[in-house]
């Protein structure tokens, strides 16, 4: 065992690591925890946090890992700096999980049994409980100012600046100023017990910087439930399920303050917690229908269950938006890990021919404007739209830049026909006749006109007039016509966005959503190896002309995603018929954010192989 | 298949306040079998609205899946429908209603379509007192698919495709469990008692919240024979009726004057009054225990109690309960919408 | 208009023609239409009836379509050669579907509009109605018997041996002998006034052959529901949806009679109709949990409110089987019509990484064996398997081998453990443990040992032992394992059937289902044009090496299926990494069954097109 | 994570009639919040369990998702369980016990679970007469997705997590709506009330039918704060009970006596007897209308009525209902379901 932190065997390193809180849940770790990441945002550094909890409300083990990169890079990484351990249940597994040289801070309380040593690591004990008992009288408080004793701890430690701790916990205990002492005494306590007995600061340490700008730290749930606000949606029917439930809140507390009738208090918005995910999409449908913008946020299970109310919207071609945060499946899963495994069965969700339009953000900002976009291409779609995040971007704090919103823009209400069109003497309306030819008709609300524009909705087939029919080619006419819409959707959607310029090199990566943290430092780590791989994120199915080009342009083209199956990958064989032996798979899928050196292993593997065949 | 009816419209044909012809209220020719109770129950769905004056447009259809629920084109050409999928009706109502509030809803179901794949919904419609009428088209069987026992068939009744086994099951009685739910309006009728089931119809979309009508309507091709306690012949010989309803518009003055003490005036939340007479003895249609009491106690009997069983004068529908603003959600525009100048920079801030 | 039958501008077709019936439903024309049918498969005739009908119960057009073909050509065909018109609402129509020269048999009780009357064909009036009043006094009687005045009018213009039809008469009112008299007398009345009036035979008609051996005529759902009672299925739980209801109607009426105890009269047997297609795959599931044989059997949207279960299915590791009887989609869609898409809904079904067995069967014998095959699948991978029938398989009768069944055969129960194997002292048990490197676990039923093998069952991750985890890697080595399992079914799923023997010539062809009745008919036919094209008919997903050999083999592959998009095209691209290039579409998709004739133009269309380019 | 409890055996533990200790009935150690109410309740089935003496092979545990649905990880271990889908129990139980009528089925839900998303499955157990024990874990609120009101919250009720607004809804009574879909035995407890729960469960797991058992079972973390009615101290202060039961095994003798006029004893299908004394004096077990006004009477004072409510002896339950054979369909062999030679000779006969 190393003696704590004297020793220079470790090179000093700044603004570069990764630190990892083992907790207990429902034990109030939370707030110390968050408090220390956002600490690292108001000095100004890049850092990510992940929070890796269980499914359970109290008592189980939870990790909170913050990696902190001077160079920006916000995806998880493999190999944990420093470990604060205070959980007896994990505490064996949480020591090996450090790296040789790695810093282990634990609470000395009571002797470290001796299994738990380790030759390689620095250990640093901490009495914390000892020292929160002695301070405090509470049982509660006891536990809880154990926390933030930690955290004082690894202030000191790392040399991160007190006072903007200090100011942290004053604007959280704004409205209750009376926990700001104890907290503040708690914080002084772990930190003076380091300067004191550790030698402080670590060798890897934080420095202020000022990369951040104008940045926020923002969770995607909070940024989508914010963005429907702002994109008009007035209705939200959902029911709880972890991770989505968080797009819910969002949308009812930041509504509750700025959807508000000032005179009377009253709502603009509607919000409704169905019995369950059947009847959340029915409400949003049935809204929808009615010419409301509305809409549900689930995770796999509830979207499995929508099934059959998908294929009426697509089918009635009503507008209806599905905001999809995934979590490991299949089944119940692993319902608090992250996965991108829902993208095929949202994709075609229904029986029958369906295909489903799917926006595909990857930073909280984006997921801000893909909610609104997504109200907008419902309504300009009449069909249902899926907002594909995922828990890692849903639940995380992500760095990203300010919301923004433009006030004088229109939503985009589609081809809607509103009583002046319907009285027009020269008009032809059939509800599903194709006028335009890019497969989209014009639409009616309930309530416009008292002898016009009235017509049946129905998820069965129907003629252009929407008279039910049991004819083979009307039906056909109708299908093909929603093939036409769907073509008329691939330019519309949002553009992929191209990382490194498409110059044309032989290899290519597509990645999408979450996946891309680690995806643009992977390309970086080649890049230094002498490997340039263009990269292309894409952001929407289906695939516009822009996707097809960059892969008809690259020989070989890993597809790097967090599922089994390669499910983005098969999308792309089957939407844009290219040769499945050009795209290759590089999948992560054990529930945990992909790490860049996960990518990057596994493309030098293929690319090593291929070079022993040829 | 529809056919268009005739366009013709004889000149002293009368129209209603706002102008319309009982046509008006018509849908194209049903596609039901002949003598099809629920033919019966458009029929008094045209009346009713013809009488309430209700413009077409002001009123939204909506059902899930069945013979019943295709009526909905069989009655109101003029307003738009919503035949949704099977047992989900009441979720299309509310996202449809509470977009905008200021259309009256109408939804169909059968008995297969609410009480057995629709049953959840059923229960936290009523739960929510949904701003709707709804009816059940009861016919204790799935007419669609060919005539398999519902929920709502009775121990003991013998339909036609049961293969001469009757029905081993308890039924589920949808008014009791609306009261057990308690539904701020309960009523039931027969597809074959216009009579009744008309002004039951206009007092239930006249009610401010979820209206429950659960109309017993035979089905002639798999449920009218003997045996069947959901054949005409049967529900004729076993009603038994809370009391007359004369419905009273806000508007209007009650003339007629009944006997002392077995009549009562219900008003509703709009003013309309629902006069109430020839009531039976042990029922109070606004204490909610007496109905339970009373639909209890014919059920002992072998009967079925109809007519208004229940209604709630006081209640409060979901837009109330959420406080929403009085403009139709679906109207408010990008103006109305949008949060203020600096509310975003605000939010931003909140983040760093 | 020509004059009824008497010249010879016909050339005379034996065995060889469409006949349609157009009737109302709900006017008992069914029985009629069915003794015809029947009395042509009697008559040694290959013949494949189609019932084309409404999505209502009475009052609309319905349709009987039959053809005749010598050389047992099974498939629809176009061009209806005779047609017999009862329905006013559709008669103009129907007039209109005949091929120049054929011949339209009508009600002549009132005199045509001349707006029916067409130059080209052969049109021959029988005064039907008023023939029927004049011999029959109950209204109700008068439109019964109507019916088979028609029938024994077209016995009498094709030639058909009217004692085949009294006898078949008599066969089916056997119960109802009271009934007979007045059916002989409608024939009679409709045959002499054939015989009369008109000339008989047509110069298209049926001579007596003895090409049907033992044959049976059947349709698939009450081949499957036999098949279910043979392989042990000792529970069903369904929801009425078309066209799988007479799945479940089979079950019953079967099991009723021949799943009984001798003494007790009690049943071996549980048949439930659940309140919903939830609670159906829930019960299916719960059995199949419990060790019981179980099944459910449904339709598109049936299916998409399985979702969430099929899932657990799936990923708990219990067996089940869904009976998919496809009918026409998108949501509610054509309830009433055909198609096969539902292949990918199927096959991918549920959330997350998912993939489901399918067995695909295209006549009613096979129904009758892979419904038993299914449950020794579902058994021996202990997941769900799908059969996938559909509404033309399902519900229309079809000739085909008698059904057969070793009455020494053992129900494959899969690896399941019992009291004995439990007790060995050397047993570690995990109930996710792959002992045998094929991915496939032991498990134990409920009630088998007191302190041994119990293990709680879940949707949620686990490891091998069945304890909850929420580990990445012990996440990933299960599914892992999943893939494991995958695999070992494509070696024991059933291989495809191939046609022509793989010459390897530079064409192929693939379907599946119903499809293969056309085209294999197209097959020939092209042949007879020179164009040789090997084909492969697929029988179950995933797929083998032999089907992937067959695809390797050929340069060109037409994949031939009745649905939008492709569907099995897809599968095969996805699943078998072939350039989706070589691979055609040949689709059909507007709900009648697909002709040969329209395969042949597909195909010929491709290759001119292909010829032009090269 | 689960905990393997240590194994030692002091060998003067008691045992029970089959020979398993009280710890053969317990689970893996909980990782439910400690006081949760759901762990008091897995206390009482393993209580009920042991005394009654189930050998734990006999017995399957069953339950959907939820705080609730995980507590069959923390009882018999022994005995197979599934924790399947969110709401969807009900299903899963009726497969199984169709599958294998010999074993004990005992389902726990949450009323999440029961009251929202499986209220369907919930109405159609109850009317299949299942035989099965059905506990509802009732806290009001949904646990383990952080406290988000329930069905079942009481109108007014405040949680932690609703942030200061009571509920706006009327609650769903479970028990209520099992009377109305007439089961056959309804009961209510309270998770701190092991005397009561007890005798409860094995009455239950007694009846031949469906047994439904209501347990108000406060969540401390998220629904155990004032203004909350599911709180441990708002429902100790609330409580009205209908009577005391003795649960009596079949073999044995009822040995106490009790006041004559305020006891009853009622004897179950299987020669079990259960014998009520303190009697509420306007409420007759076996009559279930007058359980149904004991209930609502109890309702309107704002009150809970705990223990047995309704209970029905002549109950026929599932297998009884469809006639299915003595020996399980799950141990039914190649041969006793071999349909005879021939019989397919003459099926294929009448297809040709
Ligand atoms: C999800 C789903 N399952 C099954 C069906 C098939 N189906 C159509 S109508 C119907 C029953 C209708 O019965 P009911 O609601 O009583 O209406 P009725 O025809 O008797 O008026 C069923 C089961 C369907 N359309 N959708
Ligand atoms: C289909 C589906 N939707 C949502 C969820 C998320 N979920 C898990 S538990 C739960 C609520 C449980 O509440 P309750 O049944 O009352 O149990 P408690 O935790 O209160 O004991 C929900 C909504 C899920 N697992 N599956
Ligand atoms: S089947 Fe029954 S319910 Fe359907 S239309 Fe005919 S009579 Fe009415
Ligand atoms: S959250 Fe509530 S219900 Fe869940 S374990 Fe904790 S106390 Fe119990
Ligand atoms: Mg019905
Ligand atoms: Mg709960």
């Amino acid at each position: 065992m190393k003696e704590a932190t004297t020793e220079k065997d470790t090179e000093i390193s700044v603004n570069d690591f990764v630190i990892r809180f083992a907790n207990v849940n429902g034990t109030g770790s939370a707030s110390a925890n968050g408090l220390f990441a956002k600490a690292i945002f108001r000095s100004g550094v890049p850092m990510s946090p992940k929070n890796i909890f269980p499914s359970n409300i109290q008592g189980l083990p939870t990790w909170y890992e913050v990696r902190v990169s001077e160079k920006g890079y916000l995806g998880r990484r493999e190999g944990i700096d420093i470990l604060v351990g205070v959980n007896p249940q994990s505490f064996k597994d949480d020591v090996e999980s450090l790296v040789t040289g790695g810093f282990l801070i634990y609470d000395s309380s009571r002797q470290l049994h001796s299994e738990f040593l380790r030759e390689d690591i620095h250990m640093m004990g901490i009495p914390m409980m000892r020292l929160s008992m002695e301070h405090f009288e509470v049982p509660r408080h006891q536990q809880l100012f154990k926390n933030i004793i930690y955290l004082g701890a690894t202030v000191a430690l790392l040399d991160i600046d007190i006072q903007v701790v200090r100011t942290l916990i004053e604007e959280q205990f704004a409205k209750k100023p009376k926990l700001i002492p104890p907290n503040f005494k708690a914080l002084d306590i772990g930190f003076n017990f380091a300067k004191e007995n550790l030698t402080c600061p670590l060798p890897i340490r934080l420095e202020k910087r000022d990369l951040l700008e104008d940045k926020i730290l923002i969770e995607g749930n909070e940024a989508t439930g914010l963005g429907m606000i702002y994109g008009g949606a007035t209705m939200m029917a959902w029911y709880p399920i972890t991770p989505s439930t968080s797009v819910a809140k969002a949308y009812e507390n930041h509504a509750s303050k700025i959807l508000v009738e000032k005179q009377t208090g009253k709502k603009k918005f509607a919000f409704v917690q169905a019995e369950d995910e059947l009847a959340a999409i029915g409400m949003v449908i049935g809204a929808g229908w009615n010419g409301t913008r509305a809409f549900t946020s689930t995770s796999g299970a509830g979207v499995s269950l929508m099934n059959e109310f998908i294929g009426l919207s697509y089918f009635a071609e009503v507008p209806a938006t599905i905001v999809n945060v995934q979590r490991g499946g299949p089944s119940t899963g692993m319902p608090t890990r992250t996965q991108q495994g829902d993208m095929m069965s949202s994709a075609y969700a229904s029986h029958g021919d369906t295909k489903h339009i799917l926006l595909i953000p990857c930073t909280p900002k984006e997921c801000f404007e893909m909610a609104s976009l997504a109200l907008d291409m419902a309504d300009r779609f009449q069909t249902l739209i899926f907002l594909m995040s995922d828990l890692d971007l849903g639940m995380n704090e992500h760095i990203c830049e300010p919301l923004e919103w433009d006030k004088n823009r229109k939503f985009n209400r589609g081809k809607v026909l509103d009583a002046n069109d319907l009285e027009k003497s020269d008009l032809d309306w059939g509800r599903y006749l194709d006028v335009d030819g890019d497969g989209i008709c014009y639409r009616t609300i309930p309530g416009t006109h008292p002898s016009k524009g009235g017509y049946f909705t129905r998820g069965t087939s129907r003629d252009e007039y929407a008279k039910y029919t049991e004819k083979g080619e009307v039906y056909q006419r109708n299908v093909d016509r929603l093939t036409v819409k769907w073509n008329t959707a691939k330019n519309e959607v949002p553009k992929p966005e191209f990382y490194q310029n498409k110059n044309k090199g032989e290899l290519g990566m597509v990645f999408y959503g979450t996946t891309t943290y680690a995806a643009t430092e992977a390309m970086e780590m080649m890049e230094e190896k002498g490997i340039i791989i263009d990269s292309m994120r894409v952001r929407a199915f289906p695939f516009g002309q822009e996707v097809e080009q960059f892969i008809e342009d690259h020989k070989e083209v890993f597809i790097i995603e967090q599922n089994k199956e390669g499910q983005m990958r098969t999308l792309i064989i089957n939407e844009l018929e290219f040769s499945p032996k050009k795209l290759i798979k590089v999948l992560n899928y054990n529930g945990y954010p992909i790490t860049a050196d996960h990518i990057v292993e596994k493309i030098e593997e293929h690319l090593s192989i291929r070079d022993l065949l040829n | 298949m529809s056919y268009i009816k005739p366009s013709f419209v004889h000149p002293a044909l009368p129209r209603n306040k706002v102008g319309y012809l009982k046509r008006d209220y018509e849908g194209t020719i049903s596609t039901l079998c002949a003598g099809c109770g629920h033919d019966s129950i458009s029929a008094s769905i045209v009346e009713a609205c013809y009488e309430l004056n209700i413009e077409p447009h002001h009123l939204a259809k909506l059902s899930g899946i069945g013979c019943s629920s295709k009526t909905p084109a069989y009655f109101l050409s003029n307003s738009h429908g919503f035949n949704s999928v099977h047992g989900r009706m009441p979720s299309i109502a509310t996202g449809a209603n509470l977009g905008n509030k200021d259309l009256i809803y109408l939804g169909v179901s059968g008995d297969g379509d609410t009480a057995s794949i629709g049953m959840g919904q059923f229960v936290h419609v009523i739960r929510r007192n949904l701003n709707m009428t709804y009816i059940v088209m009861n016919n204790g069987c799935y007419g669609l698919t060919k005539g398999q026992d519902s929920a709502t068939a009775d121990f003991g009744s013998m339909s036609k495709s049961g293969g001469g086994v009757s029905t081993p099951f308890q039924a589920i009685d949808l008014a009791g469990m609306a009261l057990e739910l308690n539904a701020t309006f309960v009523a039931r009728s027969f597809s074959g008692d216009k009579d009744q089931l008309v002004p039951l119809l206009k007092a239930a979309m006249s009610h401010q919240g979820f209206a429950f009508i659960d109309v017993i309507s035979p089905c002639v091709t798999f449920n009218n024979n003997k045996g069947s306690t959901k054949a005409y012949d049967y529900v004729r010989d076993h009603i038994e009726v809370t009391g007359a309803l004369d419905f009273v518009p806000k508007e209007e003055e009650i003339t007629v004057s009944y006997e002392a003490g077995c009549s009562k005036t219900i008003e509703l939340f709009d003013k309309t009054k629902l006069n109430l007479h020839k009531l039976a003895k042990d029922w109070n249609p606004t204490d909610i225990y007496s109905a339970k009491a009373k639909l209890e106690a014919t059920k002992r009997q072998g009967n079925y109690l109809t007519g208004l069983i229940y209604v709630n004068p006081e209640s409060k529908d979901l837009h109330r309960i959420l406080d929403t603003v009085d403009k139709p959600l679906n109207q408010l525009n990008e103006a109305e919408l949008y949060p203020g100048d600096g509310v975003l920079d605000g939010i931003n801030a909140g983040f760093r």
